[in-house]
């Protein structure tokens, strides 16, 4: 077991068009090793996709790194030109399965002239033929037991949204990435189809198209069934930190719990249990914060929670950033 | 994609290539040492040749007076007021008949001599096929006869004395009307079944057959050249042998204005007939006229205002007079006019050129209210029971008419965008409206301009009645402003084409029959004192009425030329010929003295 | 709202631009009162086409010269910048007026007077209206005033605001507060006047604002050609460079009568381009980034 | 049978609507001159001036015939009515005293030679019924139907001016206008388009610059950059000649003569036209290649790692479709721009065409430049159209699942 | 029994455009619905579900079949909206953004057929903000946009808990949301059946919050309703394959749901 992706108190700001600076990931770390899942959970606005941009190194202005690495394969993604991200990082090493398949594909462009385009964009300089391009294609699209022909010859517009999402993750794979970050890649769809999407990712996994992911989503109950290890984030920070199992069925931070108690399905007894609600709205991240950033919604807050700033510790086997969490 | 970047990259390098190869070559364009470039006559795409199209439809130089292709019998001298050989030479005109000779050696292009059965042929189109351009044939000419006296043709046209009894209409005719070749027309009308109109659908603009020292050898719509024809019969019989100097006589065709005072500037344009305004301004680029100081042109026709004379308050003669004793004539030549138009003198008689002898001053001043002084124009309202109402602020509201009814505004009608007319009728109205008579500017769009004007729908509108200076003038001018001949009323459907204002309407009680016969009279009248006394007691009567106002006298064709290459224009110092282009009536004989500058 | 506002007014472009524009306007409506010359006075001393006058060595008599006829070119700029003003304004605000509601009752309507209405606005888009506006022009029987033009070119130009309009009305048709407002019991009046007009304000004024410099271009374009307005008083801005131009001020060197009054065309459309382009950056969120 | 083919059924019916609006704009332009004064009235008044009552009449029968405003029977004769007109005539009967008189005497032979002083006037009114044989005015609507009938046989009349057929003056004017306008049009769109995405992409420096000046370029009236070209380039400098479409002095030029001069009197009408519209077109291609910018798919294109060539080349092309469109859309009113500046540099083209024959009042002429500016707009969007649905797969996949 | 059934449908379909473009959304379906229950209409997307729930708000008619409202066909639109009610999806689509939030709330009350007095409307919008646990000087002056998606789902509520309207749809009023929020909205349904016996059609593609919710689930397919029930008898003993599907789709966090 190696590690594929090291991250050390990776902090990222964005400025926006009025020179406010954000502070959307502040000292997020986590090693992922050769075949591991990462998920990671938490509310619209919490920093998720602004950590995906930082874990490819794809700074481009007005997101700048605030501190920290990202380590792909031991070699670091910070302070690199763009030029050499792009050549040597993307779809190569990290590469990124988006949310909202329909809209991530150019509607102008046949799926496989975008998975030609992206071979293009890593080739080693030379061209190769058409004809060998569209059957390296063929080749990797059979694996998802689909229409490859009607697929590489279409128009995103003329595929359906399960077929778009297909050929997203196709196309982000089709360099067999180290690390695949998979950012809600199912929130548009509805559940059977979400299913069908995950199957897709597993039989990759299976066939060591790729072996290690990172998961982003907002449904637990979807990482427990996914994910390794997952990272619950709040406000720009990993909050808890540990293996799916202990994070879905034994929540220590006060956060997970609720998130926890929020969840509802069909099972026997679970009818007319009263589900936790988080009353109140998470912190702008806009503004400098002391103290603990969930105090504010906290159901179990005291008072020098506001004012001292926690850090993750390990409870339970797990890393969680609660000084008071059992 | 690719596909659109390698249109776009081949567009590219084509139109760079293009560009690159922007020099100015010689290669294929006539010696500028050897042509003439005159501009001004023609303004639109030419269309046809054809000699017997109506002449606002042909193109230069076949249409209007000029004489380089096709030649009439005589040509009018505005100078000398003599009647100048072209085709023929006038042998006599009286009141009864006018003799003409042909000239025997003038021939056409293709070897053929020019004859009387090409003038009778012309002359009886009218007759032979209703046309209503030569027309005046019936009206004016009862008979064209020909005699042959010492192998000499003389042809004899005899006055209509029953019609309108007019021998001086029938000299303008002879040098308006240009000869054309009988053999040839008669040749395309056999061709087509005797159908005139099939027969000026042709354009003749192939090798026309002319008798002229020039021809057409290539036009579009960009210009027309001319290229000298060497064995023209003229040069010997004419010109002392000679040949036209320039080998070629290029017209360019500008649209516009602006092109001519820019080109004769830089020197590619030698002369023009348009109006430029300011040309003392271009005397040092070499552009010169006939006077050196103003009015720079020679003036040949009256600019005029006419009045409605059977609308109220216009219908009242001394309003009408207060109107004229209002405007201040000076100002409008300086300010409007760039001072082209010299001193203004009241009446239908100019006080310069050949009219001069007609010009009675101390019966004008008799007769005439004098001109632009407003304190006269508002006494002459005020005694005729006119008066102005000011509002508080000293600004005219409106003038109450004797009966103490208010006035309409009268309202000036001149086309608009015509800026030398939009501009006098803004100063008319100013100064109108500063002795008390309520004027408005009404300028329309010209199609307007051009229905209301016959029809007699308007109140005062700017006009320049169509007379060219010739042997008729100024009765011609007469006639056109004062002939009831053709009265109708004004606005009920029926249009005049000439008395516009309906002045002395015959069936009116106030009606002046001694206009009428007066004007019937002068062409008839020999003896220049009796003349002159015809004259006066008609412009009398103008001044005493006042029907129109005129307003300015400008040069009846515009004339200004550079030296930059070619010299030895007629001028006030060199009177050879008269302030034309050198292609109008006499006026080409410019082109036998010519020079090149700098020689 | 005021938040949107705050960052316009932090934008350089709508600063330049409102600036300039209420520097025209100003010029516009205080000119005349301040400048006191009249356009029409002729000044019969004058050369035709005089650059300038100093007159004992201090007082500026003519700070831009004078026309063919004698008359000051500031005042015929101050007199030609007040009519184009008024032209594009009255175009704009006829275009704009029968645009926006042609658009907003064809994109709230829906349906076959969508379709009819569509067609309609279409068929005026394509027939270019600088032909029609030709074409009246060219044959209107009485003279043209200033808001007969402004009348045409509002009526020829009101098409493009009704497709925008449009558009953008349709979009909001599906949107989920007018079913509510709907089911709120509103009536369509309301609705239209109260929960899809307030969306498109800063739409329709971006639009009217390009409509005025339109009107203002169409204006001087028409009046360039000599299909102007005519009258006294009607002196626009296209209608002095027509007149400069005919008078040969172009080719006789006289700057002065042409590239002032292009000048103040050109300023005053550029602001009003300023102005639409800052807006567009602030109230569009996708530019905003 | 269409159905198999959809973008085949898509043309027929754009190209079915797009005829709809020709003859909607065919009407438009027989109606539009009709607002004013009758054309031949006009024409008239300009060329019968010192013709007798009866010529007159006879010319403007020939007239009304040749621009179809009178009907005319199988045979080709005019139809007249006959009317009983009524009017009353107030016969002048004058008593004249006669007295001798020296002046009479001095006006020669011709004259009476006595003059006789008017004693007193007396009028009769008489009632006179005077039939009269009327060509019968042709009606609005068949007038109309004429016209059109006599567009689609491409007889678009005779021009007031020089009798010229109008089809053959646009014939002429048409290659001039086509050369300047077709490529100053798709040249400036291209290199403004492209510009416009560059600085999208960009942004940065090359935006900032960029920006305000392609505002500054696209807010220049047409006429107003013209003249300028002309003040500088034409009279001050004298680099450029400042007026024609070719050297006049060229007597049957070769091919290189006639090209070479064309292209020296191009640049400048070439230049007025390319650079504003470069600038209007890079500031639409410039907002919407931003808003191209934030939409996801090339968002996944960057995180893709695609060379940033291939990214541009997306933002270029997706943003190219609604620039196109717009395109077709406001050709009109480019066109009519470019048009006064061929007015500017009296370029032989439709624009000079139509400015003449606006000052000489020729409608003939006006209403033949204006249809062909219509038709060809009308083209040029049909062409646009067609363009789109073949560029973009979006419209394509659309048409076809219409069909299904 | 009869005077209780709210909405009877017998055998409606409804459809969409003409000849072969046709799509039907809503195929043969016929159900009633008692006064006071909860109905949950469950389905994958493009199922037709809220088709149905339009036709029951009387903002689609059906092409075919009958639909009544206590009996009655729906022909005056503004009476059956005073009567019934629905919250939407999208929080932040639902308010204009140009009109405070309590206005906007006060505006509601325009669809009732008694009018209120301003004193009567004001007392019951602060009742109804209380209802959803916020305190009416929170929202006082405020606009949609400076509220959370959480808060003007809540203020969605509101409005109904403000017009007591007998029937209430709701539309998917939790798929816009965090799962947090989301049991927020569950929680105000069902108090809105406990405290004011609204009869509510809640419509969802996620079977677990039906069940959570519902008096009864109807499972939708293909515009067709291809199950109906008690909650516990779709879930527990599904006999649809359809239904069965949708509950196997469905990862929960005890069973097994995919192979790893």
């Amino acid at each position: 077991m190696s590690k594929i992706l090291e991250v050390k108190d990776l902090s990222l700001h964005y400025l926006t068009r009025f020179g406010q600076k954000v502070h959307a990931v502040t000292d997020v770390s986590f090693t992922m090793n050769q075949g591991e899942i990462l998920g990671i959970a938490g509310e619209s606005g919490c920093g998720k996709s602004t950590l995906v941009n930082g874990l490819m190194g794809l700074f481009i202005p007005p997101l700048y790194p605030t501190g920290g690495d990202v380590l792909v394969s031991g070699e670091s993604l910070m302070n690199r030109k763009p030029e050499d991200i792009r050549v040597n990082v993307l779809s190569q090493k990290v590469s990124m399965i988006p949310q909202g398949a329909f809209n991530a594909l150019n509607p102008t462009r046949k799926i496989k002239d975008i998975a030609a385009d992206v071979i293009a964009a890593h080739g080693s300089g030379q061209s190769v033929s058409k004809q060998k391009i569209y059957e390296r294609l063929k080749e990797r699209f059979d694996l998802f037991g689909m229409d490859t022909e009607h697929i590489l010859n279409s128009y995103p517009i003329q595929l359906t949204a399960g077929e778009r999402q297909r050929s997203v993750i196709g196309i982000s794979t089709l360099l067999n990435p180290k690390v695949v970050i998979a950012d809600e890649p199912t929130s548009a769809l509805d559940v059977t189809t979400q299913k069908v999407v995950i199957k897709m990712i597993f039989e990759l996994l299976e066939r060591n198209i790729f072996s290690t992911m990172i998961f982003i989503t907002h449904e637990l109950p979807l990482l427990r069934h996914v994910a390794h290890n997952i990272a619950i984030m709040y406000a720009g920070e990993f909050v808890e930190y540990g293996t799916s199992t202990q994070v879905v069925h034994d929540p220590r931070h006060p956060y997970t719990k609720a998130l926890m108690g929020a969840m509802l399905s069909a099972d026997a007894g679970q009818k007319h249990r009263k589900p936790t609600t988080i009353e109140g709205a998470p912190p702008s991240l806009a503004k400098t914060m002391v103290g603990c950033r969930f105090a504010e919604r906290c159901p179990s807050a005291r008072p020098e929670c506001k004012q001292k700033t926690q850090s993750m510790r390990m409870v339970g086997e797990r890393l969680v950033r609660c000084d008071y969490a059992e | 994609m690719r596909f659109m970047k390698k249109v776009a990259c081949g567009v590219f390098v084509l139109s760079f290539a293009f560009l690159m190869s922007c020099e100015k070559k010689e290669g294929g364009s006539i010696p500028r040492n050897e042509t003439l470039w005159l501009a001004g006559s023609q303004w639109g795409d030419p269309n046809t040749f054809n000699p017997l199209v109506e002449p606002w439809l042909v193109a230069w130089p076949v249409n209007d007076r000029f004489n380089l292709m096709y030649e009439p019998l005589i040509a009018y001298n505005s100078l000398t007021g003599a009647n100048e050989p072209m085709l023929g030479t006038l042998i006599s005109h009286d009141t009864e008949k006018i003799v003409v000779e042909m000239q025997p050696e003038a021939e056409w292009s293709d070897g053929k001599k020019v004859t009387s059965t090409d003038v009778k042929f012309i002359y009886e189109l009218g007759r032979r096929f209703s046309h209503p351009v030569f027309s005046g044939f019936g009206e004016f000419i009862s008979e064209i006869t020909v005699d042959t006296v010492n192998a000499k043709e003389l042809v004899t046209f005899v006055v209509n004395k029953e019609d309108r009894n007019n021998p001086l209409a029938i000299l303008d005719m002879l040098q308006a009307i240009r000869i054309a070749p009988a053999h040839v027309f008669e040749q395309y009308l056999a061709d087509n079944d005797n159908d005139f109109n099939k027969t000026k659908d042709i354009k003749c603009d192939k090798d026309p057959v002319v008798s002229g020292p020039y021809t057409l050898i290539d036009y579009n719509n960009e210009r027309i050249i001319l290229k000298r024809r060497d064995d023209y019969w003229g040069n010997k019989v004419l010109y002392d042998g000679k040949l036209p100097v320039p080998k070629y006589i290029v017209h360019p065709i500008y649209k516009n204005n602006d092109n001519f005072a820019v080109n004769l500037q830089k020197g590619n344009l030698d002369a023009s007939m348009n109006y430029i305004p300011r040309i003392d301004e271009k005397r040092k680029e070499g552009v010169s006229t006939w006077y050196n100081a103003p009015p720079y042109y020679v003036p040949g026709s009256i600019h005029f205002l006419y009045l409605n004379n059977t609308k109220a308050p216009l219908s009242d003669k001394n309003f009408r007079r207060a109107v004229a004793a209002a405007i201040d004539y000076a100002a409008i030549s300086r300010r409007a006019l760039s001072n082209y138009a010299p001193e203004m003198k009241p009446g239908l008689i100019m006080h310069s050129g050949l009219e001069k002898k007609f010009y009675d001053e101390a019966e004008v001043v008799k007769h005439s209210v004098p001109l632009g002084d407003k304190e006269f124009a508002k006494k002459l309202l005020e005694q005729s029971g006119y008066k102005p109402v000011f509002d508080d602020k000293d600004v005219l509201k409106h003038t109450l008419d004797p009966s103490g009814n208010i006035l309409q505004p009268i309202s000036i009608k001149a086309p608009s965008g015509w800026s030398d007319w939009e501009s006098i009728v803004k100063m008319v109205v100013e100064q109108l409206r500063s002795v008390g008579i309520d004027a408005r500017t009404g300028f329309v769009d010209g199609g307007q301009y051009w229905t209301s004007l016959p029809s007699g729908d308007f109140d005062m509108i700017m006009r320049k009645p169509p007379i060219a200076v010739t042997a008729s003038t100024p009765w011609s001018r007469f006639n056109a402003v004062l002939s009831s001949r053709n009265w109708v009323p004004a606005s009920g459907g029926s249009n005049m084409y000439e008395n516009e204002g309906r002045y002395n309407n015959p069936s009116d009680p106030s009606y002046n029959p001694r206009v009428e016969e007066l004007l019937k009279a002068i062409p008839l009248i020999v003896d220049q004192d009796s003349l002159k006394a015809a004259y006066v007691e008609l412009n009398n009567i103008f001044l005493e009425d006042q029907p129109v106002i005129p307003v300015c006298h400008l040069p009846e064709e515009y004339y200004q030329f550079s030296t930059k290459v070619w010299v030895g224009w007629p001028t006030e110092k060199s009177p050879f010929a008269p302030p034309q282009l050198p292609w109008v009536g006499v006026g080409r004989n410019t082109l036998w003295r010519l020079e090149l500058a700098g020689k | 709202m005021l938040k949107l506002l705050r960052n316009l007014i932090k934008e350089p472009m709508f600063v330049i631009g409102s600036f300039l524009f209420l520097t025209t306007i100003l010029a516009g409506l205080l000119g005349p009162s301040l400048y006191t010359a009249h356009p029409d006075a002729i000044d019969s001393y004058v050369q035709p086409f005089k650059q300038y006058e100093l007159e004992s060595g201090k007082h500026i008599k003519y700070w831009l010269g004078t026309d063919d006829l004698g008359k000051d070119y500031v005042a015929l700029l101050l007199r030609g910048l007040q009519n184009s003003l008024y032209v594009g304004f009255m175009a704009g605000i006829i275009a704009t007026t029968i645009g926006t509601l042609v658009g907003l009752f064809a994109g709230f309507k829906g349906g076959i007077i969508d379709d009819v209405l569509t067609m309609f606005t279409n068929l005026f888009i394509v027939i270019p209206s600088f032909v029609v506006l030709v074409l009246v022009s060219a044959s209107w029987p009485e003279g043209r005033s200033l808001t007969l033009i402004a009348i045409l070119i509002g009526l020829t130009t009101w098409p493009w605001t009704a497709r925008s309009v449009r558009a953008q009305a349709a979009s909001l048709r599906g949107r989920d507060h007018i079913s509510l407002a709907r089911i709120n019991g509103a009536t369509n009046l309301q609705i239209i006047f109260k929960h899809i007009l307030p969306y498109l304000a800063s739409y329709v004024f971006m639009v009217f604002i390009m409509q005025v410099a339109s009107g203002i271009l169409s204006e001087s374009a028409i009046s360039m050609i000599g299909l102007g307005p005519v009258g006294e008083g009607s002196t626009s801005l296209g209608v002095i460079l027509n007149i400069a131009k005919d008078q040969g001020a172009l080719t006789d060197k006289k700057w002065w009568g042409i590239f002032p009054a292009a000048g103040v065309i050109t300023v005053m459309v550029f602001a009003l381009y300023l102005l639409n382009n800052s807006m567009e950056g602030v109230f569009n969120p996708r530019l905003r980034k | 049978m269409l159905k198999k083919y959809p973008t085949v059924r898509y043309i027929s019916q754009r190209a079915i609507w797009y005829f709809l609006t020709f003859l909607i704009a065919l009407s438009l332009n027989f109606f539009l001159p009709r607002f004013g004064s009758d054309p031949v009235d006009t024409m008239m008044a300009q060329a019968a001036g010192g013709l007798s009552l009866e010529k007159a009449k006879e010319m403007e029968e020939g007239l009304r015939l040749s621009y179809g405003l009178i009907v005319v029977d199988k045979q080709g004769n005019i139809v007249r009515d006959t009317v009983i007109k009524i009017d009353t005539v107030v016969v002048r009967d004058t008593i004249f005293t006669t007295v001798k008189e020296s002046v009479a005497d001095s006006l020669g032979n011709a004259l009476v030679n006595e003059r006789r002083e008017i004693e007193s006037i007396v009028l009769r009114e008489t009632l006179i019924e005077r039939p009269e044989a009327v060509a019968r005015k042709a009606s609005v609507v068949s007038q109309l139907f004429n016209y059109i009938r006599q567009v689609f046989k491409g007889d678009l009349g005779k021009s007031f001016e020089n009798g010229k057929p109008v089809s053959e003056i646009i014939l002429q004017a048409l290659p001039w206008t086509l050369a300047l306008q077709f490529p100053a049009i798709l040249l400036g769109w291209i290199f403004g388009n492209s510009l416009g995405a560059l600085a999208a992409y960009k942004r940065g420096v090359f935006d900032k610059a960029l920006f305000p000046f392609a505002l500054l370029m696209s807010s220049v009236p047409f006429f107003v950059f013209g003249m300028a070209l002309v003040y500088f380039f034409g009279i001050i400098w004298e680099f450029f000649p400042v007026a024609g479409g070719v050297d006049k002095s060229l007597l049957s030029p070769n091919f290189f003569e006639f090209i070479s001069s064309a292209a020296y009197h191009y640049v400048l009408p070439f230049f007025s036209i390319f650079l504003i519209l470069a600038g209007g077109q890079a500031i639409g291609m410039r907002s919407m290649g931003i808003y191209e910018l934030g939409t996801d798919y090339i968002k996944y294109a960057k995180w893709l790692g695609l060379k940033e060539t291939r990214v541009l080349a997306y933002l270029f092309r997706n943003a190219m479709l609604p620039q196109l469109t717009g395109l077709a859309l406001s050709i009109g009113q480019m066109v009519g721009g470019a048009l006064i500046t061929e007015m500017i540099f009296s370029y032989p083209g439709l624009g000079f065409a139509m400015l003449n024959a606006i000052t000489s009042n020729d409608y003939p002429v006006i209403q033949g430049v204006t249809l062909l500016i219509t038709t060809s707009v009308l083209l040029a969007n049909f062409t646009v159209d067609i363009l789109i649905a073949l560029l973009d797969p979006r419209v394509k996949a659309s048409l076809s699942m219409d069909s299904k | 029994m009869q005077n209780d059934i709210i909405f009877s449908a017998k055998n409606i379909s409804k459809y969409f455009g003409h000849g072969k473009k046709r799509v039907c959304a809503v195929n043969d379906v016929s159900f009633d619905i008692a006064d006071g229950e909860i109905v949950s209409i469950v389905g994958g997307s493009g199922c037709g579900k809220s088709v149905l729930a339009k036709i029951m708000l009387g903002l689609y008619s059906p092409n075919q079949g009958s639909f009544l409202y206590k009996g009655k066909q729906i022909t005056n639109t503004l009476d059956h909206w005073s009567e019934v009610q629905s919250v939407f999806q999208d929080p932040f689509g639902c308010f204009n953004q140009f009109f405070s939030i309590r206005t906007q709330l006060k505006d509601a009350f325009g669809i009732l057929k008694n009018k209120l007095s301003k004193q009567e409307v004001d007392r019951r919008v602060d009742e109804a903000l209380l209802a959803v646990n916020v305190k009416p000087a929170d929202i006082e002056g405020k606009y949609p946009f400076e509220l959370s998606g959480g808060q003007m789902q809540r203020m969605l509520l509101a409005r109904i808990f403000a017009l007591k309207p007998k029937v209430l749809i709701a539309d998917e009023p939790t798929s816009m949301v965090d799962a947090c929020v989301r049991a927020n909205i569950l929680d105000y349904l069902m108090k809105l059946k406990d405290e004011l016996g609204m009869t509510i059609i809640f419509v969802t593609h996620d079977i677990g919050l039906a069940y959570y919710v519902s008096d009864r689930i109807f499972i939708m397919h293909e515009a067709k309703i291809v199950e109906a029930g008690k909650p516990e008898e779709v879930t527990q003993n599904p006999q649809n394959p359809h239904t069965v599907r949708l509950l196997e789709d469905i990862p929960d966090i005890n069973r097994e749901w995919i192979k790893k």
